[in-house]
């Protein structure tokens, strides 16, 4: 991000504090709902969205994701593709299993 | 001859070389983790007797919650101090380096409470698979701390010359540590949930 | 083509779902006989015709047709013909349509382990008796076959010795004590992991006796030996030598050899709970 | 991760040969490090051989290794066959086909004085090479080497000797090795491109490269996982891949279990699938250098093969199941495995196609080099069509690990890939060495090679077909169903013991022209790419070039109509 002036970089000072105030406040979210009764696929959802919604703030403003180039986001791109398919097609190849 | 777009930005990617080189590191630390995350759920799914449930509620949630704000705010520091340089105050970057690595300190010191407790309890990784997935997940992870706290230590100490002689490369480095920093707390983030809370 | 691949190894198919299985194999090699004897012909044409003593000026453009996309479709349309018409089909009914006792098949447990397959009869009763880690004993007991449940007092275990009528669903339950093995039936088109921890059904249906059987091989080198059970896994320094054999018997043969077993396990007591019978 | 400053003070020879960071040298040390791998592989393999034909019979001349008897033993069979694969193609083909061609050669093809990270450069040799002595102390420790296959099986891994413990140490290393060096190459690549050389005029060896980086760089990391986790189960007890309720040798395992064999199954294979296409792609990017020099023609269809050859990277991360269609898998995933694995053949076939293609028209020089290429099509042509029958579960259930496996894969990686680079070998050497090679030397080596290579696999398929298991000590001796085929154990040994005879032209060519081969001119085959037009032989140390190159064409212009020569180098204005 080189080509940031004086001025920007101040303010996405403030977009840094802002998102750390929103980092510290879903943490404290995340485990207050973890008592909630919930049953377990609700807890495993919940759970999942808010660290995705963290995850993608810390990727997207302190990483610079948002505004990062093309060749970036396809690389990421294409890993989460990936990532997608080694986090879930074992286990569907899993439960689809002749029998247990 | 020098290599070319060591520091300034080639056109027509819009990039200095070492940028996508970390984060074509990155992406095969998502893999990596990503595998680990990947035997959690298969195992998660064949755990027939329920260790993964009663295991995680042997975790101490409130330690983990401290560390989870410790690191956050780690990553803060770490970015502060990459705008301290962009904005040419030198001796603001090496007080939010500074607090970013006594934070990832506090982070290893409360880990290692935790780890003791465990042993205390005889509780290894050996004693089921969960404690094994949790071990080697968090045990991972602390490795990608220490390593991050060594390279942030050179930046701080012996490599902060460059700061003086190649500015404008040094402010590069220092994104790139910032880049890994807070990649490794983005893996935390997700750590925490899945094993303490699920 | 079937024959060319018998000529050259396929062994004889003496399963009834074995003739599919061998009916991909042949479409497959059909396929690849006709891409590589006409890609073939073509190579060897263009090697002596375009060769630089006799075609010193190479054209620049060479082929402008566009034929070779239609050939590339041409390929992907029959591998899908395959796959669609026959592949999922035949697998389909491999792991889905599994038979059971209630639809008339011979149920049998087999349990590798280090270098043997260990067989699982349900005896008369038809049901198996449960088996329990503590009671495994490698010289009496070895799946820990528990007899005081009163499924179990009549089943009988053998070793390396699996006997099944012909013309019967055969549905097998693979299991393994240690590590994985490979429950493999050459002449029956069978194959399936053997993966402790898991329960894993096969099921085939021999449609020739051992006796059928070695007729046909009688006068060849394979003479007198009847159908085995290979290990196609590498399962550790014995991986060689876990052979098992198979014996296909007519109905009242079978009828007879399990009554021999039966007697086998009245004689003997609880100590010996296999027939020594290898 | 610094450029280094063009120094022209002399270094010294650690600086210069050792630990040099110049990356024509490491591609060097690779290429030297995987050759003597190869042919330590190669060695593994002619003991095993023996053992097959002749079992259970001393053997001649190294009996002395097994002992007194000089009978080889199973547990030593099972070391040697696991070590034969992890060395053919971790130590071997790959940092042949990547680490030396390609850190050779990706910079000089795209106008770069160097990689991009040079230090990143010499410290992935140096992992790779830690990681090679690290598999070798394997044959020392107690038990010998690992010996649970190349695929290293749990449960059988997790309970067999330390050499298991070794291999997955040295996996890790070599795993570190490749991250670094396609993190490297993605930079060099993307980065450091001749102002000029667009995507599209990227000779298709740089293309297949880069897809082969991705490959490493996304595949690898789960085996690296996978890989900690077993570590883990052999050092601290843990049962990742260890059920509850095993007995091993009568005894109950004292584990916690709960864990699963399967995940280790996937968790290979995620990286073992593409890794098979790791090793065949650079060998279509030789092949595809070579044959459009020595055609004197462009390659035909150049778009075609670099999309085909994306997308076959893209698709390979999602066919790795196909090698578990024997462990109970459903019919849906099985239905998905089986139409994955064969969209992917086509890609091959339009790559192999536009190859065969390209020869119409066009005027063949028959030197070692094409002859090489040219024999890399049919016989990949055999291994990848064998590869059908595999890809169907119905079919598989037959085939599945018997011989035609064996047979199919190294009909790929042998008269495959290992003819790409032998035919690499040919075409570079006069660029590297500024010598050339012996031809009649070269045209010996490749007649003798292809006859007996093909002595050695075919007759794989056959015994295949009769249901011969692999990895069999005796070579199927104990089983009636091998009978009739036993007899081409005996015509594969004695192949592959005449085809260890037939490399020793090859490398006292090798040597000889090294030392005294007559002078190479630095465009010797008069090619259009910047290595040859604009690289003097050898090129220089430490930069390349002396100016760096602009670019104006795409890749292989030749025999361009109106053109005063037939090739028109890609840096000609
Ligand atoms: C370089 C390595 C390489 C390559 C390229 C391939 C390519 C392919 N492989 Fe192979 N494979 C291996 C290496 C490779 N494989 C290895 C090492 C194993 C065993 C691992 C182990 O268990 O130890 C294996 C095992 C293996 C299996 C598992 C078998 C089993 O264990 O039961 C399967 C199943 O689907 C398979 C399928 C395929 C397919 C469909 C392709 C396709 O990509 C092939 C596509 C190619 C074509 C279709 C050819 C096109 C050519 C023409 C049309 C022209 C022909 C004409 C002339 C030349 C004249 N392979
Ligand atoms: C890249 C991979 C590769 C290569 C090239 C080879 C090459 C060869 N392989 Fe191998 N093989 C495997 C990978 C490979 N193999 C794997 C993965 C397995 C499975 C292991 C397992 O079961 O776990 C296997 C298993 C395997 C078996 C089955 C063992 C069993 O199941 O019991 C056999 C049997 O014959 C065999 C034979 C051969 C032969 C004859 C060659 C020949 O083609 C060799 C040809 C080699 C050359 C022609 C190279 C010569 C090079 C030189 C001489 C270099 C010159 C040196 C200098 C200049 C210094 N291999
Ligand atoms: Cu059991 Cu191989
Ligand atoms: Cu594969």
């Amino acid at each position: 991000m080189s080509g940031h002036s004086v001025e920007d970089i101040k303010k996405s000072v403030k977009v840094y504090i802002g998102v750390f105030a929103a980092l510290a406040v879903l943490t404290v979210v995340t485990v207050a709902a973890s008592y909630l009764d919930l049953s377990s696929g609700e807890a495993f959802f919940l759970a999942i969205i808010i660290a995705s919604v963290k995850g993608t703030l810390v990727a997207g403003y302190f990483m610079h994701l948002f505004s990062e180039k093309t060749t970036v986001l396809a690389v990421l791109g294409l890993t989460f593709f990936f990532l997608i398919v080694i986090m879930f097609l074992p286990f569907m190849a899993f439960t689809d299993q002749a029998v247990i | 001859m020098e290599i070319p777009y060591n520091v300034e930005e080639r056109q027509d990617t819009g990039m200095f070389n070492a940028k996508l080189g970390i984060w074509l590191f990155l992406a095969s630390e998502v893999m990596l983790f990503g595998g680990l995350f990947s035997a959690y759920v298969f195992l998660r799914m064949g755990d027939v007797t329920g260790t993964f449930i009663s295991g995680a509620s042997e975790l101490n949630i409130p330690l983990a919650t401290f560390n989870t704000l410790v690191l956050i705010s780690s990553s803060v520091t770490m970015i502060m101090s990459w705008v301290s340089l962009k904005l040419g105050e030198q001796k603001k970057f090496k007080t939010y380096l500074g607090t970013t690595l006594l934070l990832a300190g506090v982070f290893l010191v409360v880990k290692y409470f935790e780890y003791t407790a465990k042993f205390h309890h005889g509780i290894f990784p050996e004693t089921s698979t969960f404690f094994a997935i949790y071990f080697t997940l968090t045990g991972l992870h602390m490795l990608h701390i220490i390593g991050g706290m060594v390279v942030i230590f050179y930046f701080l100490v012996p490599g902060s010359k460059m700061m003086n002689t190649e500015s404008e490369r040094f402010t590069n480095r220092i994104e790139i540590v910032g880049l890994y920093w807070h990649f490794v707390d983005l893996v935390w983030i997700f750590l925490f949930p899945v094993l303490y809370l699920l | 083509m079937l024959d060319l691949l018998r000529k050259y190894g396929l062994p004889i198919n003496a399963s009834s779902h074995g003739g599919a299985v061998d009916e991909v194999i042949v479409l497959f090699h059909w396929l690849m006989l006709f891409l590589f004897i006409g890609w073939g012909l073509f190579f060897i044409y263009t090697l002596i015709r375009f060769r630089a003593s006799k075609n010193p000026k190479a054209d620049y453009v060479g082929v402008k047709s566009h034929l070779s996309s239609g050939l590339e479709v041409a390929v992907a349309a029959i591998e899908f013909v395959i796959l669609i018409g026959f592949a999922i089909p035949i697998w389909a009914t491999r792991v889905n349509d599994v038979p059971n006792s209630a639809t008339g098949a011979e149920e049998i447990r087999v349990i590798g382990q280090q270098f043997a397959w260990n067989i699982h009869y349900p005896g008369a009763d038809g049901k198996f008796g449960n088996r329990d880690l503590k009671l495994v004993d490698e010289v009496s007991n070895p799946i820990g076959l528990d007899r005081s449940d009163l499924n179990g007092v009549d089943d009988f275990v053998t070793v390396n010795q699996l006997h099944i009528p012909v013309n019967k669903p055969i549905r097998i339950d693979l299991s393994s004590k240690d590590v994985i093995h490979s429950f493999s039936l050459p002449e029956f088109r069978v194959k399936q992991d053997a993966v402790p921890g898991m329960s894993i059904p096969v099921w085939f249906e021999a449609n020739m006796t051992t006796d059928e059987y070695l007729q046909t091989v009688e006068g060849t080198d394979r003479e007198g030996q009847g159908f085995e059970i290979a290990c196609a896994q590498l399962c550790g320094l014995g991986h060689y030598r876990m052979k098992g054999f198979l014996t296909v018997h007519d109905n009242e043969g079978y009828a007879a050899w399990l009554d021999e077993q039966a007697e086998y396990l009245e004689e003997e007591g609880e100590d010996d709970d296999w027939g020594d019978d290898f | 991760m610094s450029g280094q400053p063009d120094t022209h003070h002399e270094e010294s020879f650690w600086r210069k040969y050792i630990f040099s960071i110049d990356h024509k040298v490491i591609g060097l040390q690779y290429g030297i490090t995987a050759l003597i791998f190869l042919f330590f592989g190669f060695c593994l393999m002619m003991m095993m051989r023996w053992q097959l034909a002749y079992p259970e019979q001393p053997m001649p001349w190294f009996g002395w290794l097994f002992g007194e008897t000089g009978v080889m033993l199973p547990e030593m069979y099972n070391s040697l066959g696991a070590m034969h694969g992890t060395v053919m193609i971790f130590l071997g083909v790959v940092p042949l086909a990547v680490g030396a061609f390609g850190n050779y050669f990706v910079p000089l093809q795209i106008g770069a004085p160097d990689m991009a990270f040079p230090k990143l450069n010499m410290t992935s040799y140096w992992c790779y090479f830690a990681g090679g002595i690290v598999m070798m102390v394997g044959f020392f420790v107690p038990g010998g080497a690992a010996n649970s296959g190349w695929t290293s099986y749990p449960p059988l891994a997790d309970i067999a000797t330390t050499g298991q413990t070794v291999w997955l140490f040295g996996m890790v290393l070599l795993i570190t090795s490749s991250l670094l060096g396609s993190i490297n190459t993605i930079t060099t690549i993307v980065q450091l491109r001749a102002k000029g050389l667009t995507w599209m005029r990227l000779p298709f060896f740089v293309w297949s490269q880069f897809v082969t980086a991705f490959l490493l760089l996304l595949a690898f990391p789960p085996l690296e996982a996978a890989g900690v986790l077993q570590l883990m189960d052999r050092l601290l007890d843990t049962s990742f891949f260890l059920p509850s309720g095993l007995i091993v040798s009568g005894e109950v395992l004292n584990v916690s279990g709960g864990g699963s064999p399967l995940l280790w199954q996937h968790m290979f294979w995620f990286l073992a699938h593409p890794e098979v296409y790791v090793l065949i792609l650079p060998a279509m990017g030789i092949v595809a250098e070579v044959l459009s020099n020595n055609t004197r023609k462009p390659l035909w269809g150049y778009k075609s093969i670099v999309y085909a050859s994306s997308f076959l990277g893209f698709m390979s991360f999602i066919v790795w199941a196909h090698h578990m269609f024997m462990t109970g898998m459903g019919s849906t995933i099985s239905a998905f495995f089986q139409t994955t694995t064969m969209i992917i053949s086509v890609p091959s076939v339009v790559i192999l196609t536009a190859m065969f293609i390209s020869l119409w028209g066009a005027s063949i020089r028959y030197n070692s080099a094409m002859l090489f290429a040219l024999g890399f099509l049919p016989m990949f042509g055999i291994g990848g069509l064998t590869g059908l029958p595999l890809g169907i579960a119905a079919s598989d259930i037959h085939l599945h690990d018997t011989y035609y496996v064996i047979g199919h894969f190294h009909y790929v990686v042998a008269p495959g890939t290992i003819f790409a680079l032998f035919a690499g070998v040919y075409y570079w050497f006069p660029k590297m060495t500024g010598k050339t090679l012996n031809e009649t030397l070269g045209k010996i080596h490749f007649w003798l090679s292809m006859i007996f290579i093909n002595g050695i696999f075919m007759p794989m398929f056959v015994q295949g077909l009769a249901g011969v298991s692999r990895r069999l000590w005796d070579g199927g001796a104990s089983y009636a169903h091998a009978t009739d085929t036993l007899w081409l154990n005996e015509v594969m040994s004695a192949s592959a013991w005449l085809l260890g005879l037939a490399q020793i032209p090859f490398i006292y060519n090798l040597i000889k022209s090294m030392k005294s081969g007559e002078k190479a001119e630095s465009n010797h085959w008069d090619a259009t790419t910047l290595e040859w037009t604009d690289a003097p032989s050898p090129p220089l140390p430490h930069r390349n070039f002396e100016v760096i190159p602009e670019v104006y064409r795409g890749p292989y212009e030749y025999s361009v109509p109106g053109a005063d020569k037939d090739f028109t180098p890609q840096s000609e204005a």
